[in-house]
């Protein structure tokens, strides 16, 4: 039996055990989602292998799975984090209800991205992509919040990336009498232009819905935000990286070899747009989640700049920027997600001061903002690192610029965020919150330690990487365990950064800890603080936290004014009053049908000589 | 056990004649043997379908005339296997309508007899090898059909059977004057020969005779703008029924317009084909629009199906080999999984007059199963793997592209997105929805849910392993393909004659 | 392992050198105020006193750990900075010239412009866990204030990185020399916005918005005492020499030893210092405006004529 | 002569079966409707006669007075199609009255574009 059809067979069956597991005792469900949460990285990572293939027929169609090297890096991300938040998610789902389905559509949406990766053929890839959009979908809709309008647009949206896809597949299928992709990115370049224009155009659709670049984005704030946290790690994290996995097979694989390489720029400038209006957005968002969603977008914005950038740089820029994305925002929604069972909110205006509280989550927090932030020394600036080198170096000034603007003013949401949730002023009314339980602050730990290795040894994750380039068309990538180029020929060593920092800051940390230890008093209340004088009356709010970023707010307000989905919404309306006129053909009335009846035969018999060409 | 396509007709009918007695001796018969009788059929078609190949259809003649002076049943592998679907379906319809609706006893003995009857049309049309005889099924067919859309009458079944009659006589009379004229100038009715001398009937008259026949068969196959009947019947008549129009009067209408357009005339490669690919794309848009704005569940469903049926139009339209399996299986799934729908939204929507959509709030939990099956059914409709609609989807698509149809193509998926719309919608009313003050649920009886448990296997197993029929479909794909095979294996010495 | 020893010699040096220039500066610019202003003023080594009074001052106050380690991001961040700068040119000839190159070929802008951003993270986490809202509200000052002046520094970086094909400092200066004139006359437009960003990076008044001593009380800092406010001050004037040798290296050709340094960037540190003297504070959109104004036409135009 | 007169059967026949659709498509009354269907059949069964007709021909009945003499004989088939349809229209008709009953016991009108409960 097929390694990679036991690692889908683990998935999918292990999906519909729990949902039935669920049905019948809680306890059970939780001991199918454990075993499938350390069953299949285990198998993954011990028995499967690159190069491993199964080919079979179904349906008339010959059918491949098999990874290559480029696949394997998502499925390397894919395999560590959605078992790290199956075993979150044990913790973090308090109510009992629907857990089935919950756990069906976690387990199977991951069954969809490992199917995605594992497929050589277009067919296949259809179909888990298809079976991943609805698990999906139904994890978005799972908390019943509007359902009619978030998880309708994310359905609309999904359909519409999923079917320009299918249609694509369809004629490449008719040039190339084969689904085969490797036989595809052979015979891409013969086929005649317009085809090539065509298909890589709504492949190109497809794939950037998923990874929600504008204007196609609309539906990812909404639908990251409704998710139950515990997916919306691995939504955000795993599942929109799909997308730019497809994009980087279509641009690199498909375009390069044709006379439209010019489309990854413009695909890299609408990335960029992306991340600068995404960003404004998180910037002035009140709720933790909500910021996460679209600063979401926004580094989504990034990944798909370095690989629209096409460059060597840039694209080993993307792929880095995808996985360590993955982890950090990972880490963020679970942390956000702890703090939504402990505090019961996720409202940044209501809870504030919870660093004593969770000292653990706020921790794992802490480095991955540094790390979405991308500040040394935590993985996050290597990519952002690259990501500007191979900007620069390809002279896209601008492009530069975007991408800068948006970086720095991240920092404002990484601030707004950590400073909301677990800085401030301490209340009394959340004096009662604990820490989350050991199953949701594990994974977060682990995750932030690897983000800090990344700083330091970003080659453990390069070593796939270069290897996975060489599938894109990039052979025999340079790179190094700890030391960054770029193209001329300017480095960063990441490891002086690293021991100068630490030893400064150690040596810091010892100095000031010991000088004056007598009179040091730790943990104040944050009640007694300088107010210039004047005492601060119990009921008075010394938290600010409401219209944090207000000047900026005003600067960028002519900016703002637009929102994309007001448009979409006003077009959707159209059509559906165009409908309910349509419907009025059918007016209940029996003559006027027969009338229909007799109209219609006489008129094609009159046009008779026009349809039979005599 | 005695396989012979005549079985078909003669068993139903006789039941058909046989139940009023039957009722004398002991009243559960009314119910059970027509049971019986449709089992065998499913059983005996099972059987044909393993016999019939399209090197060696199976041919009975009535009466022991040959054809072209007799009337022949021709069970090909395209022909048996849209009788076989039907009667396999009626069978489980059965099932389900067995105890359905404990009416009172007249009630039940009309509606089993109707029923039958309904069934043996159906399938005669579809089997029949002479024209004029499918025009008689296709009456016995709407007849039935009328008498059982007016079945209830506390809804407005009449209303909807009136509608439905009006035009149906109008079809009628249109079969009437096409089978005449091609009579006239060809001095026969059997199909096979028609299409032997189909060549020297004089142009004009060949088309106004096809086009009569492209309008009667496309009011019975709900296209557009014949097919005004089609959502009054499908809501007001009883559940099961509304199953067997989509799944066996629908099949049995499109199933005439194909062999018509593809065997008897020879018009197809002159526009006959684009003629009908481009009312199956008009039907089909307009259909799913209108369905879009549907407040009341089972017209939106009707006007799903009469989208779907547009579907397979196209899907015949394309006139070429693959297009014809596509169409196939896109009738397969239309038929088992437009059924499913049918039925579960029978018991969804039981107790509400209205029938509308805005009743379905909260089901998912007052009816756990059958909420369930109606989502796989929506699911498997709107063509999301891993069921058996993506499969019937993938074949069109792949059959459109091929023959470099991309504005079909685009617009197939343009539409199959607001199929997705308004059934997720329903779908989140079903689930995410505070459930209705005084609501009053039927469950469902055992019968009705093994027949939806079926049906659902049905589909999934197909989505799984599509392998199961895309053999039988092919075999089927090319008997319909070859059209002087058909007339050969019917009318050999004839054929031979004008060969030489 | 001598290389080594010199190394860190040469880095503890560097500091030193760092720390005395920019108490130094910052002793001298409140003086010229004073005086601006028609006041004697502190003596020039006052900012030495005040460091060594908090020093050792005995009670110290924090809120939390964050608001303990904060001070040390500030410190950690400016000594590591100040480490990957060229201090001097590599054709001063002076006999302490060795020391001076301490990491510089192993960083570039890039990663330079992210590691000063370090210190007021820490710093505004710092802030943030006193839960004084003055200091929250300095810090979402600051960094708004940061989105301003960034843009057009970014961009007069940008322009010069793409016109002489190199990202790193040494790269820049190399240009510099082998061109013989300064960048600031080759490519004068970026040398404008770099100038017209300086002022937000220095915070001097109009652009004091963050420590606005008026109505913040200081801002960020305002729950920082005795030690915690010494370290600040420490890195703060380590930072202010970074930023000058920055610019001085940048734009005005580095300097061949240490008494051109001296001059040049006292000089450059009068501009913001004068500047402050006589303007009263922006609000924070007007400076934020203000950067998105005619600094970066300059960029863009500085953009521009770089890709010509 | 003999052309003019075919020509006018067929006409007849076809006017026949343009009054009764004229009636089905403008009537508002059920009953004249119903009327108007069992008019168009009658037409068309007219003109499927006329078509069968063969100038001269004999009943074809094979019986003593005619074997083995060859006479014309009128083309039975059509005479076959047109029983049919003749029953069927009969069965139609009847099933239409009936309906026309429960409609007018439901709405209380017969007029058809009253009764408009389904639409859309």
């Amino acid at each position: 039996m097929n390694s990679l059809i036991i690692l889908l067979f683990i998935l999918g069956g292990g999906a519909l055990l729990s949902y039935f597991a669920f049905l019948s005792k809680h306890a059970f469900g939780q001991a199918v989602v454990w075993l499938v949460a350390i069953a299949s990285p285990v198998y993954f990572f011990t028995q499967v292998a690159v190069g491993e293939s199964f080919s079979f027929s179904l349906g008339g169609f010959e059918l491949a799975l098999g990874f290559n090297h480029y696949s394997w890096v998502f499925a390397l991300l894919i395999m560590v984090l959605s078992p790290l938040s199956l075993i979150y998610s044990t913790g973090y789902m308090k109510s009992r209800l629907r857990l089935g389905t919950f756990y069906f559509s976690f387990i199977f949406s991951i069954f969809g991205m490992m199917g995605i990766l594992m497929s050589r053929d277009l067919v296949s890839l259809f179909i888990f992509w298809e079976i991943m959009t609805w698990a999906s979908y139904l994890l978005v809709i799972y908390r019943g919040k509007d359902v009619e309008h978030t998880g309708i647009k994310y359905m609309i949206f999904s359909a519409v990336g999923a079917y320009s896809m299918f249609m694509a597949i369809v004629i490449l299928n008719r040039e190339m009498h084969s689904f085969d992709i490797a036989t595809v990115i052979q015979n891409f370049g013969n086929m005649n232009a317009a085809d090539q224009w065509l298909t890589g155009i709504l492949l190109l659709i497809g794939f950037a819905v998923k990874s929600a670049v504008m204007p196609l984005h609309v539906w990812a704030p909404g639908a990251y935000t409704n998710t139950p946290t515990s997916f919306t790690a691995v939504f955000s994290g795993g599942l929109s990286k799909m997308g730019v996995y497809g994009i980087g097979l279509v641009l690199l694989n498909l375009y390069s070899h044709s006379d439209f390489s010019q489309v990854g720029i413009y695909l890299a400038w609408l990335g960029a747009i992306t991340a600068v209006m995404a960003t404004f957005r998180a910037v002035f968002q009140n709720d933790a989640k909500k910021l996460l969603a679209y600063s979401s977008v926004a580094q989504l914005g990034y990944i798909v700049a370095g690989i629209g950038l096409g460059t060597e740089l840039s694209v080993f820029a993307g792929i880095y920027l995808a996985i360590l994305h993955g982890a950090f925002k990972g880490t963020l929604f679970m942390a956000v997600g702890a703090v939504e069972r402990q505090a019961g909110t996720t409202d940044m205006t209501k809870i504030s001061g919870l660093i004593k509280n969770m000292p653990w989550t706020f921790f794992a927090a802490l480095v991955a903002i540094i790390a979405l932030a991308g500040i040394p020394p935590v993985g996050g600036f290597v990519g952002k690192w690259m990501l500007y080198e191979a900007a620069i170096n390809s002279e896209h000034m601008f492009l530069v610029i975007l991408i800068f603007i948006s970086s720095t003013a991240a920092f404002l949401y990484s601030f707004r965020f950590l400073f909301g949730l677990f800085l401030g002023q301490q209340e009394e009314e959340t004096a009662h919150i604990k820490e989350a339980p050991a199953v949701m602050v594990v994974p977060m730990i682990l995750l932030s330690l690897f983000l800090v290795l990344m700083g330091t040894f970003p080659g453990i994750i390069f070593k796939p990487i270069a290897a996975g380039m060489a599938e894109l068309g990039f052979q025999g990538v340079p790179w190094h365990m700890s030391v960054l180029y770029n193209m001329w020929g300017d480095s960063v060593n990441l490891t002086y950064v690293s021991i100068t920092f630490g030893t400064v800051f150690l040596l810091g940390l010892v100095y000031i800890t010991l000088i004056a230890r007598k009179g040091t008093k730790h943990k104040l209340s944050t009640k007694d603080i300088h107010t210039a004088g004047e005492i601060p009356k119990p009921e008075d709010n010394l938290n600010y936290s409401l219209d944090f970023y207000k000047p900026f707010e005003r600067v960028l307000s002519p900016l703002l004014k637009h929102k994309l989905d007001v448009y979409y919404n006003e077009f959707g309306k159209g059509l559906e009053a165009l409908f309910n006129f349509m419907r009025r053909i059918y007016t209940g009335n029996g003559q006027t049908y027969a009338l229909y009846v007799v109209v219609f035969l006489v008129a094609l018999i009159l046009l008779s000589g026009r349809i039979f060409g005599i | 056990m005695v396989a012979n396509p005549i079985l078909y007709i003669a068993l139903p009918l006789f039941t058909a004649f046989l139940v009023p007695l039957l009722a004398k001796l002991w009243k559960p018969l009314v119910r059970i043997v027509p049971g019986l009788v449709l089992a065998y059929l499913a059983i005996m078609s099972v059987v044909l379908m393993q016999q019939v190949s399209p090197e060696k259809p199976i041919i009975a003649m009535i009466a022991g005339w040959k054809a072209p002076w007799g009337i022949n049943l021709v069970f090909t592998s395209f022909s048996g296997f849209i009788a076989s679907l039907i009667s396999i379906l009626a069978f489980f319809i059965w099932l389900y309508s067995f105890g359905f609706k404990k009416v009172e006893f007249d009630d039940a003995q009309k509606y089993f007899i109707l029923f039958m009857l309904l069934t043996a049309g159906s399938i005669g049309v579809v089997l029949t090898g002479d024209i004029f005889n499918m025009f008689v099924f296709i009456e016995i067919t709407s007849l039935s059909a009328y008498a059982l859309t007016a079945f209830y009458k506390g809804r407005d079944g009449a209303e909807a059977a009136f509608k439905f009659l009006l035009i149906g006589s109008f079809s009628s009379i249109m079969l009437l004057l096409g089978i005449a004229i091609l009579y006239t100038y060809t001095g026969t009715l059997n199909m096979a020969h028609l299409a032997l001398l189909m060549p020297q009937v004089p142009m004009h008259a060949k088309i106004t005779s096809f086009l009569l026949f492209f309008v009667a068969l496309g009011i019975e196959a709900e296209m557009f703008p014949l097919n005004g009947w089609a959502p009054d019947a499908y809501s007001q008549a009883p559940g099961p029924i509304a199953a067997s129009f989509a799944g066996i009067l629908a099949k049995a209408g499109i199933y005439a317009l194909i062999r018509v357009s593809y065997t008897i005339f020879d018009l197809g490669d002159h526009g006959g084909f684009e003629l009908l690919l481009v009312m199956g794309l008009i039907t089909m848009v307009v259909s799913e629009l209108v369905a879009m704005r549907q407040e009341n569940l089972r017209r939106m469903l009707a006007y799903s199906s009469m989208g779907q049926m547009g579907l397979i139009m196209i899907a015949f339209g394309l006139g070429t080999k693959e297009g014809i399996y596509a169409g196939l299986f896109i009738m397969f799934n239309h038929a088992v999984i437009k059924s499913l729908l049918f039925l579960a939204s029978a018991y969804l929507v039981y107790y509400t007059s209205r029938k509308k959509i805005s009743d379905l709030d909260g089901f998912g939990k007052l009816l756990p199963l059958t909420s369930l099956l109606f989502g796989l059914g929506a699911f498997a409709i709107v063509g999301l793997p891993p069921f058996s609609g993506f499969w019937s989807k993938l074949s069109l698509l792949i059959a459109t592209a091929n023959s470099h149809m991309e504005f079909v193509l685009a617009t197939v998926l343009a539409v199959s997105v607001i199929e997705i719309i308004y059934y997720f919608r329903v779908l989140g009313r079903l689930y995410f929805r505070k459930a209705h003050k005084e609501i009053k649920v039927r469950k469902p009886t055992w019968n009705s849910v093994v027949t939806m448990i079926v049906l659902a296997l049905v589909i999934i197993a197909v989505g799984v392993h599509p392998d199961f029929i895309t053999g039988l479909l092919h075999n089927a794909a090319t008997d319909l393909a070859d059209k002087a095979d058909y007339i050969q294996k019917i009318i050999p010495d004839l054929f031979s004659q004008t060969l030489n | 392992m001598d290389d080594i020893l010199i190394k860190i010699l040469g880095a503890i040096a560097t500091v030193i050198l760092a720390f005395t220039v920019g108490m130094t500066y910052g002793g001298l610019s409140r003086k010229v105020i004073a005086r601006i202003q028609n006041r004697i003023g502190p003596p020039w080594y006052q900012n030495f006193i005040d460091n060594a009074k908090l020093l050792f001052k005995v009670s110290n106050i924090n809120h939390g750990f964050m608001q303990h380690v904060a001070p040390l991001w500030l410190i950690g961040m400016s000594v590591t900075t100040v480490l990957f700068i060229p201090v001097l040119n590599t054709g001063g000839d002076s006999w302490y010239n060795s020391w001076f190159p301490n990491l510089n070929f192993h960083g570039d802008l890039i990663f330079l412009l992210y590691l000063m951003v370090i210190g007021s993270l820490g710093m505004a986490l710092g802030a943030g866990q006193t839960g004084n809202p003055n200091s929250a509200i300095g810090v979402s000052r600051g960094l708004t204030q940061m989105v301003g002046f960034e843009v057009p520094w970014v961009m007069a970086l940008v322009a010069l990185m793409i016109q002489y094909k190199t990202t790193s400092i040494t790269g820049l200066m190399a240009a510099a020399e082998q061109q013989g004139t300064w960048l600031a006359f080759s490519s004068p437009f970026a040398t404008l916005a770099a100038l017209l960003a300086m002022p937000g990076m220095f915070r001097y008044s109009p652009f004091d918005i963050v420590g606005a001593p008026a109505e913040l009380a200081s801002g960020p800092v305002s729950e920082f005492g005795g030690k915690y406010l010494s370290t600040m001050m420490t890195s703060g004037s380590i930072f202010a020499f970074v930023k000058l040798t920055l610019y001085v290296d940048i734009f005005f050709g580095g300097a061949n030893n240490l008494v051109e340094l001296v001059i040049k960037t006292f000089i450059l540190y009068m501009y913001p210092v004068l500047w402050g003297a006589v303007s009263p504070r922006f609000r924070t959109e007007q400076a934020v405006r203000f950067f998105w104004g005619w600094p970066v036409l300059f960029g863009i135009i500085a953009l521009i004529q770089a890709s010509l | 002569m003999n052309q003019i007169l075919t020509y006018s059967v067929y006409g007849s026949a076809i006017l026949v079966m343009l009054i009764g659709i004229y009636a089905v498509l403008t009537k508002k009354n059920l009953i004249k409707i119903v009327i108007g269907l069992s008019i168009m059949d009658s037409g068309f069964n007219l003109l499927l006669v006329a078509l069968g007709y063969i100038k001269g021909g004999t009943a074809p009945i094979f019986s003593p007075a005619v074997a083995g003499k060859d006479v014309l004989m009128v083309d039975p088939v059509p005479q076959a199609l047109v029983l049919t349809a003749i029953v069927i229209g009969f069965g139609v008709t009847a099933v239409a009255l009936s309906l026309v009953i429960r409609l007018y016991r439901k709405h209380n009108t017969i007029k058809i574009d009253e009764i408009k409960t389904l639409k859309w």
